[in-house]
């Protein structure tokens, strides 16, 4: 459960039981394969999630970087989004385990409507809750859950975000471990999370490894993917880990901008594997966004789904060696990557996603240095997810930015 | 006096509450209030951002104290600046433990701990697994740590946790986090069946409310009772209503003492036990 | 280009040559693969829109129907619906044909937003034509395509709908005829659009009979399909329609009623296979909804993608000569199925295609009278699109009906 | 008087207006005043609720036709309460002959028509491929077919068209749909020569809207000039106006007489056509 000081289990005394009954189940059914769990798992993947996602050339983004550019399409997965690949295995793990109810947290609602989707799919009785501000503010999203038969429930404590949604959950999960899985939406928290909800994400970099030999022959020089908790990025990752000549690439969202403002508490970015330090957030030891005192900050990214203060244990730790290199995209070449990728290649892409493709940009575009800029020849970019959910967002910041690609906005003033 | 030293005298009425909750002033007053209503220990928040294992009334009171400026530098002012003279326990999490001072690690936090009068700690998400460099500072310093035991715990982790807690165990009376409760779990009991071989003193603590409950558990063996919740409310409900905090401290005390009362009548009705020590 | 009498090509004169030059290239290059232009259609099809899509177990209906349910899952193309595989067939096409500017119509955006993604991924300008009041009621949908590069050109003509906006563009066309190609969206106008739309969408049946095959060894029994212009339908039936074992079902839009104001020239529903008659409309002889006087009724339905007064003509020819069955399915009931496999399956069907479950529920269901439904024991249902575009209806119109098995609606009062 | 007879003492000026456009009484007083600013055949639009082939004015006229209740029937009665001795030739989309009467197919349409005075039918999303049963039923009662010649018509399509048109054929002066234009476009004169071995009045339409326009098109070769959009336009301003409708009529009988002035100089300047039966 470690990653060199990274990760371990940083939990209340109650759920610990609840832990080491995950740790040993993660041990037999996804590590061992008992009662084929694996095989299940990828068989519904493959049926009910859409797997495999291709491959696919991007021929305009090609001709643009002179470089061959492939995108591995998660945001084709059921639901929009690689998330459905770990809700689907820790719902059925949960089935495994004889749980019969589960709960999770969410904030923007990504990882809320992938686990109401597939506990609808594996009729389990499903909770999520979610912060009272955030409902207000994602209500498609909440919409969807409820649709999908899971009840959620809104957290008014404090100020009724994320944060608040986490402690109720494990509040919840601490008062029934007996009988209920919590279903963490990332690779962090506490061991076994982080591995487990790699390996159920790794899918994207098994396959994608396989479709690059495939289409070119070889392995790719590069792999980039966005990074907030970490959990596609791990996923597209992974089986690249120990292909020396893939270079890895996790882009963070550098907000407005890398400098934070420490007596406000506030980090207007949420690249805590550039800018944050080692500490302890939600059960595991890793590097976090945190001031002098070792109090979380307010993270923010144009994209709700990076804006968090941590990162996965891992993932710190393969910075931290050397294996994977962290850059960052500020909130306005996102936002303009947001526009090119809608605009060239037909894919209308989440805000977390465009950050990857804001740093394609930024090294190998028409206005980069020139240099060596180490992605090589083959560059893989992981779509991690679509970016419909983004609509509203993206008509009201690009209002602010004044983004040079985009559309004529004039008849979306106000919003949709 | 030690930690252990307060379980001397018959059962200990251990109250929480946040340090700077809702104001530095008020706080000390509340905290002073909790001493003249008979509180043998006193554990003192220090809020985090990120309070975990809490229900809703203590993540509330963590929002107002970090809103009033709360900080680690804060509350050891704040302890020096209290008027008590009972043992006082830190509640806190572990990353602001870690992080206090140049050098990452516990060190530097329980040094300055000890220095204003901290006598130990509760920290409730750091396993007995994780805990050693924080038992090694405590032991250096001269500090106790507790460590809570739930329904769920026993056998190896038990052991492990038994073989590092000093001055008391914190026994949770049921599952889910902090919050009063109007009845008190049949786990209780079970749990100090569990623990009734170690020798260290019991306090149980989640959901005890008023002086019949306290009664009822010290009745059925803990040593101590640990009561948050019910207190952090009426300070928050003194907070929203505008009260002085006068009028708010002599509330705080009421209960206190209902609660020590409850604690000491309950000892006087429990059945020998033969296998303490 | 006849369908037994209907089809033909009923269109100005000046658009002719346009339409000899689609035919003859069709022939070339659709039907005879002159270039390879079926292979790269496919392989794009492949990479770009996701295909193949899953022929997946239903499990909870096929316990609740006692058969074997599949389902075919369109809603997994990238765009969230079949559409996809029309409109990057027509734009190749046109690409192919040496045209540079493509144009197309839509109504409630989906075809519209499937040709603005078609032609950002194959760099073809796109302009689209869309009633000035649908604009106003579909504003994500034209958000998207202007995302995706597309001009979207209001049309304030007449009532500002989909009739004004098929007028326009035909308009355009006929202007630009030499370099332009017009993206019809469904089975529907003069050939040889119905067959080359057939022959784009027959990827879905291909797919599900060689997965049914792999899956059950054997055929299905019968295949369901929602019908609107039927461009769904006819993908999910082509290849199937000499399997004689197969029974193929295609469900119209009841609408709220099959009695049709033929003073007031509303038919309260789409059924144009059901209560239509024979006639002339936007460029073929089908089946319509018209009045005595042979004017097009104004059409309805729950889903504004089955509300279209008129069907393919190969669908309608296929229903006179007793190879497919239509049937059709009300508002309430396809709402409520809506809900069903949003509960159940963990997946959120577009109101169209909810129709097609409500039929399976009608004459499968616990309350169906049990005599023999003619869908056999192993069913496949073609889920067309995903319901993400039909949110804000769904509330409105659940609220409007008071569907049982619904979520508790209260907090979304006023829409999203 | 035949259709083909309108051409033979010089240019024919042919206008058209949508029957019922904005209501009925209105525009039969419209339709008189055309006559009387030297119509030589009128041709009426019957409207369609789906106008493919359309553009915005004529779409908007169509509109107000049928929101003022005008139907099939009551076309033919229009038709008949008409005071105007040019010949009328009726515009309609094909479904509506086809499904008229009981008996599908166009003949009942046909026989009506020919009842009240009808001497011909454009139909503009007929091509001469599907055209053979209105054809047939034109013959048995007497009319013409007019077919429409786009720009881009030619080779077989052109022969086949040729063969079966009646009275004049309607020359489409620009690709595109209905909708008055303010040049007159070079593919006008392409398309006359392409018609010149051909044994018919040419009548050139699409875009006309002053007499100077009529008078250049003439003077190219035309047989005669189509005029819609221009005077639908009058109609439809004068009703969002609220103008009376003496006063619209007398406007286009203005414009009616520019045009018909206008293509008569255009005939007087005509170089001499040897090649012109």
């Amino acid at each position: 459960g470690k990653f060199g000081d990274y990760g371990g289990q940083y939990v209340p005394e109650a759920l610990m039981p609840a832990i080491e009954e995950l740790e040993d189940a993660y041990e037999r059914y996804v590590l061992g394969n008992e009662d084929g769990f694996m095989d299940e798992f990828r068989t519904r993947l493959r049926e009910f999630g859409g797997r495999p996602t291709p491959l696919q050339r991007a021929d305009r983004l090609s001709d643009r970087y002179d470089r061959e550019v492939y995108l591995k399409r998660e945001d084709l997965v059921h639901g929009g989004a690689h998330k459905l690949n770990n809700a689907l295995g820790q719902v059925l793990l949960a089935k495994y385990m004889g749980k019969d109810r589960i709960i999770a947290e969410t904030g923007a609602g990504q990882h809320g409507t992938a686990t109401a989707m597939a506990c609808a799919h594996l009729d389990m009785p499903c909770e999520i809750y979610m912060g009272k501000r955030d409902i207000n503010r994602q209500r498609p999203n909440v919409f969807r859950m409820k649709l999908n038969g899971a009840e959620v429930n809104p957290v008014t404590v404090g100020r009724g975000t994320l944060k608040e949604a986490i402690s109720e959950t494990m509040r919840d999960w601490a008062t029934n471990v007996e009988d209920t899985h919590y279903v963490i939406g990332s690779v962090v928290g506490p061991h076994p999370f982080p591995s487990m909800v790699r390996d159920f994400q790794s899918v994207i970099s098994e396959e994608a490894r396989t479709q690059a030999r495939e289409k070119m022959g070889r392995l790719p020089d590069s792999v980039l993917a966005c990074a907030g908790g970490g959990s596609n990025t791990m996923g597209a990752f992974a089986e690249f880990v120990d292909d020396d000549e893939t270079a890895l690439y996790a882009v963070e969202a550098g907000g407005s901008t890398l400098d934070v403002d420490e007596d406000a508490g506030v980090a207007p970015n949420s690249a805590s594997l550039t800018t944050g330090s080692e500490g302890i957030l939600h059960g595991a030891r890793t590097t976090i966004l945190q001031d002098h005192d070792g109090q979380i900050m307010e993270s923010h990214s144009i994209s709700s789904g990076l804006d968090y203060a941590g990162v996965g244990p891992e993932l710190a730790y393969l910075v931290d060696t050397g294996r994977v290199t962290a850059v960052n995209v500020g909130d306005d070449d996102a936002l303009t990557a947001f526009h090119r990728l809608s605009q060239m290649e037909g894919i209308i892409p989440a805000l977390e996603t465009a950050h990857a493709f804001g740093y394609l940009e930024r090294v190998a575009g028409p206005d980069a240095t020139g240099e060596h800029d180490g992605l090589g020849e083959f560059v893989v970019v992981n779509v991690s997810g679509r970016g419909d959910k983004d609509l509203e967002s993206a008509i009201e910041e690009t209002y602010e930015r004044d983004i040079d690609i985009a559309p004529n906005m004039d008849e979306f003033t106000g919003g949709l | 006096m030690s930690l252990e030293d307060a379980f001397a005298d018959g059962p200990a009425f251990i109250p929480y509450l946040a340090a700077g909750d809702p104001d530095y002033e008020s706080s000390l007053e509340y905290v002073e209030a909790l001493e003249r209503g008979g509180a043998d220990i006193i554990e003192l928040g220090l809020p985090f951002s990120e309070p975990i294992a809490e229900g809703p009334t203590i993540q509330n009171a963590v929002v107002r104290s970090l809103e009033g400026g709360m900080t680690p530098t804060r509350f050891f002012e704040f302890v020096e600046d209290l008027d008590v003279s009972v043992p006082l326990v830190c509640m806190t999490y572990y990353n602001l433990i870690y992080r206090y001072g140049d050098d990452h690690g516990p060190r530097p936090f329980v040094e300055k701990a000890a220095s204003v009068g901290i006598e130990g700690f509760v920290v409730p998400d750091l396993p007995a697994e994780e805990s050693g460099p924080l038992r090694e500072a405590c032991d250096e310093f001269g500090l106790d740590l507790v460590f809570i035991v739930a329904p769920t715990t026993r056998g190896e982790r038990l052991e492990r946790m038994m073989e590092q807690v000093s001055g008391y165990v914190y026994v949770q009376a049921r599952l889910g986090t902090t919050g009063a409760q109007t009845d008190v779990s049949d786990q209780t009991g079970a749990s100090l069946d569990r623990l009734a071989g170690y020798d260290v003193p019991k306090a149980v603590g989640f959901g005890i409310s008023s002086g019949e409950h306290a009664q009822r558990i010290v009745r059925s063996g803990a040593d101590g009772i640990i009561v948050g919740s019910a207190l952090v409310d009426i300070v928050a409900q003194g907070h929203e209503a505008g009260d002085d905090s006068e009028t708010v401290a002599d509330r705080l005390e009421t209960l206190a003492r209902e609660l020590k009362d409850g604690a000491v009548a309950g000892a006087s009705q429990r059945p020998p036990h033969p296998e303490r020590t």
